[in-house]
């Protein structure tokens, strides 16, 4: 099953590959509306972008007995998705993203941990936002009398201002829903962490980023950058739209970043990880230059190959050992050495550091805030950035370093080659993102010719050029290796003996012998602890959950108030009837 | 006097009084009473206020009722027959509401000796 | 330029040895001590190689000291160490601000991997004090530096020297900034009162605790180099750099001085009443300089 | 083949039952069946056919009484006969499970039931649409009362009454518009009713938004009909979802657009069908009952279908005829799969969804479920979304955010409904779904699907009655009897 599955996702691979970049196909639905396919190379990235994600993801269920209807649902999903960054017209769109919301929510449904309520806000926000963009769409369509994007996109300039205001924030809440921008991220935390293992990797990697499309083709292509900066204005040396969406960006990321770190449960911190690096892709998206469209888009390509890794990671690891949580990990780095390699590249690329992918994104967001001066913006993302590094080495801690917390844990094996196979890819991708920044440049400079934004040039695979600064990633990578294998030479040459792989008992415990079932696994909780500085006590505290709760107790009331109408005496109903007759007759009749 | 109620205009005018009167004793009768069979017969009473309303008003004085036989002639002289016609399947329609109202009652009796349609609540959520 | 690169880790290594072993002595004599001599430092790291090491934990924690080490040589000779001489020069236009502002971070990462393998509970508390801290630490430095490669408009560390040529030292020129730098840059150099990861008497030097021998020896030969990248870093954003040895010692030594005074006088924080400090003032005192360049420059 | 056979075919049928109960159960069902296929099948006859069609009984019109078939009544048509299809397949295998039941009795209303209903979309004359009107009432009040359990009788009993109110209101209307103008035709009535004194047309207009409005659902006259679905079978429940109601708001639309209200009366429709809309999905939300929950959602379709038909735009109405038909499609499904798990369980709780282990049922209800929502790529999408873009059209965004809004109220409990279906942690207990039912519910699951990814199948469809309810000067030409 898997392996049929497997050559599924592949075919339409090959087929975009064949294509390559001269699809376009129309299908009359009815004679009104159109479905059309069309291939422009910022569908293309997004098109490729998933497809080997969900390419990835299959081979790692191989492992997995999972039923036939598993897999033609994620088919049909990834087929969804493929609708939707290839579609030419909104009616494509909007079909491909409800058929990727209902056969995620099935999919999400499989998982053994999963509960009605969680279920709940998946679909409700879910379909909240696909509802904000058919609103959206109706409303572009009353003024181009056509689905089509570039008829919208040739019409936007002549609808009123109010109207290109309306359209603007409708598309926006529907992708920022989609992307899990902060206040409207209520339903992705819960979702992440209870979806199927290995669908969380999905969930994370590719289904936020159609948000990120969406925004893409609203911003670039729909509305366009350019009108834009025409609309609202400049701040500084960017868009005074850029600006706000900056904010929410950076607000995003920031928040998320300190709720990632109080977490237990590793999927709840993955997921508000996901959430904080959305928040710099959404902080940059709106600078309408050049180097804000490609730091986005690099930080996209960056984001969803980590998330994938990670998620990976994890599911293997929850596989193997039935547990989810930092309390109840531990110590499994000799154990599972392959899978802790990948993690840890997993979390440098995460964290942003050189000389791997993540540092190529960052450089490039943080050059797009100072083409546009928004210093503060780029102040609050160096600020997520380092207290990302919390949660980065929580991750790593908390699962594979300190020490086993229970007897099991220490006669975990390797996990499976299936889970190895895709995180090597992975990690591999991730490296040489970092070392050859460049080739980003020539994937990207087609799409910021769409946007007809100026390109970026091009100087060698190794070098990543910007506005303010270029560095080699090659470079770094090299001495990286070269300094890295000269000191361990060195410190190896230098004989010492060490005794060996100590007891995990073998320490000072207060003076105390620690037993066989004292937990020695210190701090795996850190960053509970955070709540006693001021700043952050004022995020944690807060929740979004408490206004979404309150939404449904009313409606629940309201629902509670209409049905004391249908109480079931008909004499009652009968008087209605004819009081409403009476009311009717006086009114019409005056 | 008889040709002061022999004119078709007071004739009218008594209908119209006298259904409009019937028609709301009907209306206070649902509006009021609870018990079905009440209900029903003031359902009743109210239809018959619309025949009596419908047929009276398209009787004019001198005019001959519909039916042809040898005195009738021409079909300038006579009431509208189409009035009368449409009354008589109404009625027809009506008694059959209220025999099946009524067989429903009493099934509904027999099964829990209620007829107060005002406590027929079961069905509720 | 290899042969650059030995010359400038030799040198950064002498001079990063001694600027401890006078961080010691001074301390010391403020403190009313003799103190060690001021070449200590020097003498056991040396010795420390040659020691055996009580502990090990595996390979982790034989990479750890190691990516720590490799994290601040490739600091080292990412920073631009003379302002007009082609020292190095092909080396450090390979790199920009950012990456050494992330770079910095990767050395501890290693670090703190080690740490974590051998799961000693001190140690896990000093990393974990150690991140902590940075949330708050970091913030007045990048706003600075954010401040400063807006006024040069490049994040390249030559531009921003040569920039200061003509229009003047930013310590002068951005003298919040430079407070502001200050302040991380005490927290950087591990003193008072942002000495929070290693605090001796607490966590028993965090975490450090279990390496021993040539680790630990590592440890402390990084730990100059790093420290040693840091001063010149500042010198070069803030001082316009040095066009020689003389001039790079002299205002190394002014900026390490200067950064031992502020610290000598502090009591150690906790560690959220660091961030909460570092989060209020400098910060407050950097995002000024920060608004004059951006909204005046 | 005259349009008379309508309403004969069923009649006699009807009248036939006792004899073909004594020939044996199976004769009884077949017969049934047989009369629901050879209406569909003399509906399909008239697919393609010019349109419309008249069938004269001894006198020709405006005098004598018509039956009148053009393109909207075409639309209804193919939607009765085929529910009335797939429910007579259905009750073979109700009656095979549940024996002993009075089938005849069934039989009997639910053929006059097929006639009644019919026969009110074709009269092309507003006192036999009266009579039409009465006799689907008087079937509807006894399969309603088809249990004659204390549930069944008192739903039957409320039905009558409330019919009772409307029809008293349908008689006061006609005979105020025959004192007017003189004339039973709708062709003569649609003609002169401008010519009516404007309170008294105010007044006819009135009583027969009343008497339709209070028998298509409409709010503050709907209070009684979640209780009729709740006392009744399911099967039944589909009937009146998607037969019976549906066809007192096709005379409620077509007297509206043959009197010319539109202009007058539109705002108040709307809005009407807004609060009906509003009020029944949220008083859905707190249901435990499934049959009361499906009944308030169909109560909330019909107001959305009040909304988009009365807006008088070609596009809007055209999407409210699909989505009408989505709707009747979808609900049918619903409501038989739901009878299989009542039947199943005994019990109409809404745990009876949680509780079931079928895939095909699951699968079918979920089908359902997502084309009611209006989610692609099921039916109910292409419904919604033209609707919607009629609305935008007509740039009138309030509705759209209302009708949008609102549907996310209803996404709250169809998908409490999903999840529930899907919840692995609940007992479950296998439902075996007979051959009979599987061939029906996969057939009316695939028209789902197949309308929803190639609409045009339908669209021309509802083009044609949009056609001819928004111009219905052939219809008036007909039912003038010009050119006859």
């Amino acid at each position: 099953m898997n392996s049929i599955f497997l050559l599924l996702n592949l075919l339409p691979i090959l087929f975009l590959y064949q294509f390559g970049g001269a699809l376009h196909v129309s299908l009359p639905l009815t004679s009104e509306f159109t479905l059309s396919l069309i291939q422009t190379p910022l569908g293309t990235f997004f098109a490729y972008l998933s497809l080997i994600s969900f390419l990835l993801v299959t081979i790692a269920q191989k492992s997995k007995k999972l039923a036939c209807n598993y897999y033609v649902l994620q088919f049909l999903l990834s087929m969804a998705m493929l609708a939707i960054v290839l579609a030419g017209d909104f009616i494509t769109f909007f079909i491909g993203w409800e058929i990727m919301t209902w056969s995620s929510y099935f999919l999400i449904s499989k998982s053994n941990s999963i509960d009605i309520k969680s279920l709940q806000k998946y679909i409700l926000f879910s379909l909240a936002s696909a509802f904000s963009l058919i609103a959206g769409i109706v409303i572009a369509y009353s003024f181009a009398h056509s689905f089509d994007f570039s008829v919208i996109s040739n019409s936007f300039k002549d609808m009123p201002f109010n109207i290109k205001v309306a359209l603007i924030v409708l598309f926006s809440l529907s992708f920022f829903t989609k992307a899990g921008v902060i206040g409207l991220h209520y339903w992705v935390v819960d979702t992440y962490s209870k979806a199927p293992n290995l669908f969380s990797s999905i969930l994370s990697a590719v289904m936020s980023k159609m948000g990120i499309y969406g925004l893409f083709l609203v911003y670039g292509n729909i509305v366009g950058y350019q009108e834009l900066k025409m609309m609202f204005g400049t701040i500084l040396n960017g868009t005074d739209f850029g600006y706000v969406l900056a904010w929410i960006g950076v607000a995003t990321s920031i928040i998320a970043t300190f709720k990632a770190i109080t977490q237990d449960e590793v999927k709840r911190l993955l997921a508000y990880s996901s959430i904080a690096q959305l928040g710099y892709i959404i902080a940059v998206i709106g600078f309408g230059t050049t180097y804000g469209v490609a730091g986005a888009m690099y930080h996209t390509l960056i984001h969803t190959i980590i998330k994938l890794l990670l998620f990976i990671n994890v599911a293997a690891i929850v596989a193997q050992t039935g547990k989810n949580r930092f309390s109840q990990l531990g110590g499994l780095i000799y154990r599972t050495p392959v899978s802790f390699v990948m993690l840890l590249i997993g979390i440098i690329g995460l964290a942003g550091m050189p000389p791997l992918g993540g540092f190529a994104s960052k450089f490039m967001m943080y050059n797009a805030a100072i083409d546009t001066k928004f210093a503060l913006i780029l102040i609050g993302m160096l600020f997520s950035g380092a207290a990302s590094f919390l949660y980065c080495y929580k991750l790593v801690y908390g699962i594979y370093l300190g020490h086993p917390t229970s007897k099991n844990l220490e006669t975990t094996k390797e996990v499976p080659i299936s889970y190895l196979i895709p995180q090597i890819i992975l990690a591999l991708l991730l490296v040489l993102a970092g070392t050859f920044p460049g080739a980003f440049i020539k994937i990207i400079n087609p799409i910021l010719v769409e946007f007809s934004l100026s390109t970026i040039p091009y100087s060698g695979l190794g070098v990543m050029n910007s506005a303010v600064g270029s560095f080699n990633g090659f470079f770094i990578m090299s001495a990286f290796v070269v300094f890295f294998v000269l000191i361990l030479l060195l410190i190896t040459r230098i004989k010492s003996k060490a005794k060996n792989n100590l007891n995990r008992f073998d320490i000072s415990y207060c003076g105390e012998v620690p037993t066989q079932d004292t937990s020695l696994h210190f701090g795996f909780g850190f960053g509970t602890d955070l709540y006693r500085i001021k700043f952050v006590n004022a995020i944690l505290k807060r929740s979004s959950s408490s206004f979404y709760e309150s939404l449904a107790t009313q409606t629940k009331k309201t629902s509670e108030l209409f049905s004391r109408m249908y109480y079931g005496n008909i004499h009652n109903t009968m008087i209605i009837i004819l009081l409403f007759f009476s009311t009717l007759f006086f009114i019409g009749v005056n | 006097m008889l040709d002061f109620f022999n004119n078709t205009q007071t004739i009218h005018m008594i209908i119209i009084i006298g259904s409009m009167a019937l028609f709301f004793i009907g209306f206070y009768g649902i509006a009021t009473q609870k018990n079905l069979v009440k209900v029903l017969v003031s359902f009743d009473i109210m239809e018959s206020a619309l025949f009596l309303f419908f047929i009276g008003l398209h009787y004019q004085v001198g005019l001959v009722a519909p039916i042809v036989d040898k005195n009738l002639k021409t079909f300038t002289s006579m009431v509208d027959p189409v009035p009368q016609a449409m009354i008589l399947t109404t009625i027809v329609i009506g008694l059959a509401v209220l025999a099946l109202g009524l067989s429903f009652g009493i099934e509904y009796y027999k099964l829990t000796g209620r007829n107060d349609i005002s406590k027929m609540n079961e069905l509720r959520d | 330029m290899i042969f650059q690169i030995i010359l400038l880790i030799m040198l950064a290594y002498v001079v990063g040895f001694i600027y401890f072993g006078l961080y010691r002595n001074i301390t010391a004599r403020i403190q009313g001590r003799y103190g060690p001599t001021v070449y200590q430092s020097f003498y056991d790291s040396i010795k420390l190689f040659s020691k055996n090491n009580t502990v090990s934990y595996g390979w982790m924690f034989y990479l750890g000291p190691v990516i720590m080490a490799t994290g601040a040589v490739l600091t080292l000779v990412l920073v631009p160490v003379f302002s007009d001489s082609d020292f190095l020069r092909s080396v450090t236009s390979q790199g920009n601000l950012f990456v050494l502002l992330y770079l910095m971070v990767l050395g501890p990462l290693g670090n703190a991997l080690a740490v974590g393998t051998g799961g000693n509970p001190f140690g896990v508390m000093g990393v974990v004090r150690g991140l902590t801290r940075l949330i708050g630490l970091e913030l007045p430095f990048y706003i600075a530096v954010v401040g400063l490669i807006i006024a040069a408009n490049s994040s390249d560390i030559v531009h921003i020297i040569d920039v200061q040529k003509t229009a003047g030292l930013n310590i002068i020129n951005h003298p919040l900034l430079f407070i502001g730098a200050m302040i991380s840059m005490v927290g950087f150099f591990g003193a008072s009162p942002f000495d929070i990861p290693g605090a001796p008497q607490e966590v028993y030097s965090g975490p450090r605790t279990e390496f021993s021998g040539k680790f630990l020896a590592l440890l402390m030969s990084q730990g100059s180099l790093f420290a040693f990248a840091k001063l010149v870093l500042i010198v070069d954003l803030f001082l316009g750099g040095a066009d020689s040895l003389v001039m790079l010692v002299l205002k190394t030594f002014t900026i390490f001085v200067a950064i031992i005074f502020i610290g000598i006088v502090y009591g150690r924080y906790k560690v959220e009443q660091a961030v909460d400090f570092l989060m209020k003032l400098p910060t407050l005192i950097a995002v000024l300089g920060l608004a004059r360049i951006v909204w005046f420059g | 083949m005259s349009l008379g056979y309508y309403f004969l075919l069923p009649v006699l049928f009807s009248f036939l039952t006792p004899y073909f109960k004594k020939l044996g159960s199976f004769t009884l069902r077949g017969s049934s069946i047989l009369l629901s296929l050879v209406l569909f099948l003399q509906t399909v006859a008239y697919v393609g056919v010019k349109l419309p069609q008249i069938s004269q009984f001894s006198i020709k019109p405006p005098l004598g009484i018509a039956f009148i078939l053009d393109g909207y009544s075409l639309l209804f048509l193919l939607i009765f006969t085929f529910s009335a299809l797939v429910v007579s397949f259905y009750m073979y295998w109700f009656f095979e499970e549940n024996s002993g039941r009075d089938e005849a009795r069934f039989y009997v209303f639910f053929n006059m039931l097929i006639a009644g209903s019919i026969g009110m979309i074709l009269s092309c004359d507003i006192f036999n649409l009266y009579i039409f009107f009465e006799i689907t009432g008087i079937c509807s009040y006894t399969l309603s009362a088809f249990n004659k359990d204390k549930l069944g009788l008192e739903s039957g009993i409320k039905y009558l009454i409330i019919g009772s109110i409307a029809s008293i209101f349908i008689v006061f209307a006609i005979m105020l518009i025959y004192l007017q103008i003189g004339t039973v035709n709708l062709g003569l009535i649609a003609q002169r009713f401008h010519l009516i004194d404007p309170k008294i047309s105010v007044l006819i207009v009135l009583m027969l938004f009343i008497g339709f409005g209070a028998k298509a659902e409409l709010f503050p006259m709907n209070f009684w009909a979640p209780d009729i679905y709740q006392g009744s079978i399911s099967s039944v429940n589909g009937l009146f979802s998607s037969v019976v109601a549906k066809a007192y708001l096709f005379v409620f639309f077509h007297l509206f657009y043959l009197f010319n209200l539109g202009s007058k009366y539109m705002l108040f429709v709307m809005v009407i069908g807004a609060i009906t809309f509003l009020v029944s999905e949220f008083t859905a939300l707190n249901q435990t009952n499934v049959k009361r929950l499906f009944a308030y959602s169909t109560l909330g379709q019909l107001g959305i279908l009040f909304m988009a038909l009365s807006t008088n735009s070609s596009q809007t109405v055209s999407g409210a005829l699909f989505h009408l038909t989505s709707h009747s499609i979808s609900k049918l499904l619903i409501f038989l799969a739901l009878g299989i798990l009542i039947h199943k369980f005994k019990s109409a709780k809404i745990d009876i969804l949680g509780n079931f282990k079928s895939g095909f049922l699951t699968i079918v209800l979920a089908i359902g479920f997502l084309s009611i929502l209006g989610i692609p790529p099921f039916s109910g999408f292409v419904g919604k979304i033209l609707i919607l873009k009629g609305f935008a059209l007509s740039q009138n965004y309030t509705a759209i955010a209302f009708i949008l809004l609102v549907s996310i109220v209803e996404a709250i409990y169809f998908f409490r409904l999903t999840a529930m279906m899907l919840d692995k942690k609940r007992a479950k207990v296998t439902v075996k779904v007979g051959s009979v039912n599987y061939i029906i519910l996969t057939l009316l699951a695939v028209l789902i699907i197949l309308f929803g990814v190639y609409p045009s199948l339908l669209t021309h469809y509802t083009d044609l009655a949009t056609n001819a309810l928004l111009h219905p000067t052939n219809y008036l030409n007909y039912a003038l009897g010009v050119g006859l």
